[in-house]
């Protein structure tokens, strides 16, 4: 048990992000994280999570060693039930055959927004980052769960540029673009657990990560958190979570 | 500025049904065939086109056409891809492209930003028209299907949208909702590669798909390159396993690593030690260390072959050898 | 007439976004076994409900679902499908269908008018609804892809579209071209046959694939009918063969011959004497003919393969060493 | 060169609309007369012609004596260069890459309006025909050239329905509705070919058949002919057309 407590961040945001999903739902996974928690969920308890990829591909089986560069590389296609048009995969998002999209952020704001396209004017940025990808689709499309690093640049009060929607300018505003469906469910960083209050739609933490105090997420975070009522502490990594996820990743691309 | 602002927002205005179809009965559709050399297939692109680029990330890039492209020293291309990794750092820093319309753009995850691409954007010597994954692939399908847009049910809300007023919120006849409608993307050219195809055009690829099947029928103009030219009777044994049909087809080229150095499916993986190699020398001085992979690996090797004598013929095998692995489940 | 009118005009209308993905959100799309008998898959289907058929004319027709259905004594379905055959015939005179919706609705070009169909219809038994058949294409298509219509620009001008007020003209917002915008039908349950599938409902099917994919997209549920059932292993050894993934699918039954007397490719072109043999008992008399032949091939037989037995084996090997020649080429 | 002239009618209009056809052409053929005509012209003089049917089929080479009943058939596939599906081939009208569509018809009018789907009234119709299959979207978006055997409740003044349009109701009605490309280009019968006027829109013998008289094709047709200035004379079926016409159809599926 003491050894399990041994573990970086990046090792506890992906088996913390592992358990929020169910076994039986069909996730569509980002590369890096995401792609390693959804792995690692499957070979732990949900044995019929199917695991989707923006470049093609559903019921993905990824080998403990040989994980992808991204997801639309061939690797990523091994042992899949079925590989098919990168419009197709993305448009199973609109259809509703998706039931958790499952993204990794650079910057995420109070509702839940995040940026991952550029900082300062759209028409000549100060920073150019790479961009949406599938992210506006998946944010849009279905329920989210994002694991992030937390650091307080990364956790703003307002994104610079709205690249996946959360809940927009909280309450009904997101409702009211015509996001009929979907939006933030959970996020996961290496402080806490994360949901959005029903009405007003900001970031509330539901669970410290243990050793975490309220303080500690506050001070991290560049915006005024709200705590649930019934704030939980998440049980630390297991010595099975950290087995697994460790044989996963051997090269450690993605864990250290 | 405002200027080339509309100069670039009538590139993204679909064309008429009636400009549209006259574009392509001027086409000659007939079985023939079209096998040229790499470099005389440069001449189906001229300066200024909207370039269709096929695959996505470091998958099926059609890597060895955009080399020759840039060798031809093609101009003020406006580049369109699912998501755009080195190829795109090639096409900026030589000048080649402008214009880059795509959902992601960066050399891989694994590398962070690329700072080729951060170069060209943030002094604005090339504009990036960032769409979603899924409207980039609506694009491209509205234009297969000879219709001027598609409606969709993402980049609403967002400032992905709001930065392209190009598309157009409609509420729906039918059920009053509110839907995007995304233009009909026809780029003048499209560049794709493939694992095989016949000298008339048909192509058969294996695996991942991407968005290539769309994209060859919304384009004016197709150039295949291919691992290989297998024969019409090969074609005609399976012809269900034909995604791209001949007569979409202006250019084919024999190509084996056409991809090199990104994958391509079930014949290679990316040549990683090359590709590392490159993201450490542009990322470190994005003028300069481009500079120099240009004129080391672009302009450098009388041909493509001798561009792969630069990779070597270990990093070559050893690609060969992981491609073919997906074959071993 | 009018108050029908409505209820079947309301049929036709695309479901609000809201109500469509909280429907699928209920389903179960867990990785989980779904073979059934023939007769259990039959509870999928409720009395009224729209049913969209797969394949198209004699092609892949779900055959042996279909006369499970009459067996079981399913009331006014709504029958969509591209192209209906004598499927259609049996549909329509078992009463099991009071609505179609197609583009062409015959036995075979071969054989002129079906003369069941023209009773039918003629008499007010029952509606035929009728729409291009790249219509019909484009309404599976946009329920496949989620959206509430989708543009084309045939069934303009012609009385095709006139008899069609549940298809919206617009003009384009881009182009100011006049469009025909074409509801989405996503149909209660889907019957499609295929070659093979595993117990999942991950499907391959081979040669001509007509609007099965889509079909199966857009569905509320799918029953799979298929020549046999493999193993996942072998789906996942060339997935890029799958064409309906598995989470699309409720039900999977195992049934040879599942087509019959229809042809499925690569496996028995159609029995052709069974077929004629039909068409001049239901033709000479589309009331007694018909019933003598459900009667007979319908609901006497025990089972399915007593229906083959019917047919007999003779045909049954011939129709099969026919629809194999297709792989001698 | 006797021998040739005994054909039947269905013979010389096959014979008549292959001749129709170019090479190079991509012809979008019905079953029966067009699948016919269309694989003669590929075998005599337009090697590189493409045969599409709806089923799913690009570049089809139809083997003698082995006539598939419908295009929806795996017959169809036969050493094709591509199958695909059915809305597939059908977008190809769409997007504009079909010369030509070709197809048999059983009522025309003075416009080259087609009907195939109903007499009577639409709600309740006295005769229910098959109906469109892709005939609308076919004559919707493409150049047609039209088989018909030439008869006087064929060739009538206007049809009860219009389910494949040609030119509506002259003029520039067809554009005006929205079908801004394609239209009537030919129609072969057994007595003569026709085009239509540039103008009005209304068929115009252009060629009669051999042996026939302006009489005749007047007698037998429901609306007032109008002829060409310069009327042509088609030539008689020729040996080798007969020949290579009946080792297609050994059969006489449809030439008899």
């Amino acid at each position: 048990m003491l050894k399990a407590q041994v573990h970086t961040a990046a090792e506890l945001l992906t088996i913390l992000s592992a358990r929020e999903l169910k076994n039986g739902q069909v996730v569509f996974a980002g590369v890096g994280i995401p792609l390693l928690a959804a792995t690692l969920a499957q070979r732990l308890n949900c044995p019929s999570l199917t695991i989707l990829f923006e470049g093609g591909v559903i019921g993905a089986l990824i080998e403990p060693g040989k994980l992808p560069p991204s997801t639309n590389d061939q690797r990523c296609t091994m042992r899949a039930n079925m590989v098919l048009g990168s419009a197709e995969v993305l448009l199973l998002l609109q259809r509703g055959y998706v039931d958790v999209g499952f993204m990794g952020g650079a910057q995420i704001d109070q509702y839940g927004n995040l940026n991952s396209s550029l900082i300062g004017d759209p028409a000549r940025p100060k920073t150019r980052l790479p961009g949406t990808g599938g992210g506006n689709d998946i944010a849009s499309l279905t329920q989210m769960i994002v694991a992030m690093k937390h650091e307080k640049r990364r956790f703003v009060e307002h994104v610079d540029f709205i690249t996946s929607p959360g809940f927009l300018r909280g309450g009904t505003t997101r409702h009211d673009s015509g996001l009929v469906t979907g939006g933030m469910h959970r996020v996961v960083s290496d402080l806490a657990v994360f949901d959005f209050d029903e009405k007003d739609r900001r970031m509330r933490v539901i669970a410290l990560n243990p050793g975490v105090t309220r303080e500690q997420v506050q001070d991290n975070t560049g915006f005024k958190l709200k705590f649930a009522d019934d704030l939980g502490i998440t049980g630390p990594p297991t010595d099975q979570e950290l087995k697994e996820l460790r044989e996963l990743d051997p090269e450690r691309l993605y864990i250290s | 500025m405002s200027d080339t602002g509309n100069k670039e927002k009538n590139r993204t205005a679909p064309r008429s049904y009636t400009e549209l179809r006259k574009d392509l009965s001027r086409r000659d559709r007939s079985l023939r065939e079209k096998v040229v050399s790499l470099e005389e297939a440069t001449a189906f692109v001229r300066d200024g086109d909207s370039v269709g680029i096929g695959g996505s990330t470091m998958s099926r890039t059609p890597m060895g056409m955009i080399w020759a492209l840039i060798r031809a020293g093609k101009k003020n291309l406006s580049c369109a891809r699912s998501i755009v990794s080195s190829d795109g750092d090639l096409l900026l820093a030589s000048r080649a492209c402008n214009h880059i319309v795509t959902s992601w753009f960066s050399q891989g995850i694994l590398w962070g930003v690329s700072k080729v691409m951060r170069h060209h954007i943030e002094t604005g010597k090339a504009r990036y028209e960032e769409w979603s994954h899924m409207a980039m692939g609506m694009r491209f399908r509205a234009g297969a299907m000879g219709i001027p847009f598609m409606p969709i049910r993402s980049m609403l809300g967002s400032d992905v949208g709001k930065q392209r007023p190009e598309a157009v919120e409609m509420n729906c006849p039918f059920t009053a909702e509110k839907l995007l409608l995304v233009p009909a993307l026809n780029p003048d050219v499209a560049l794709i590669h493939v694992q095989r195809c016949d000298a008339y055009g048909n192509a058969q690829f294996d695996g991942l798909q991407f968005m290539d099947a769309d994209l060859a029928m919304a384009a004016d103009k197709v150039i295949l390159t291919t691992e290989r030219i297998i024969s019409n009777d090969q074609i005609r044994r399976a012809p269900d396993q034909t995604k791209i049909p001949f007569f979409t087809v202006d250019a084919v080229v024999e190509l084996p690593f056409g991809c090199a150095p990104h994958e391509c499916y079930g014949v290679y993986e990316p040549m990683m030690r090359h590709m590392e190699y490159y993201v450490d020398l542009v990322n470190k001085d994005p003028v300069k260390g481009m500079q120099e992979y240009l004129d080391r690996f672009v302009y450098g090797p009388k041909s493509w072959t001798e561009f792969l004598d630069l990779i070597g013929v270990e990093e070559l095998l050893e690609a060969a050898r992981a491609g073919e692995s997906i074959y071993d489940a």
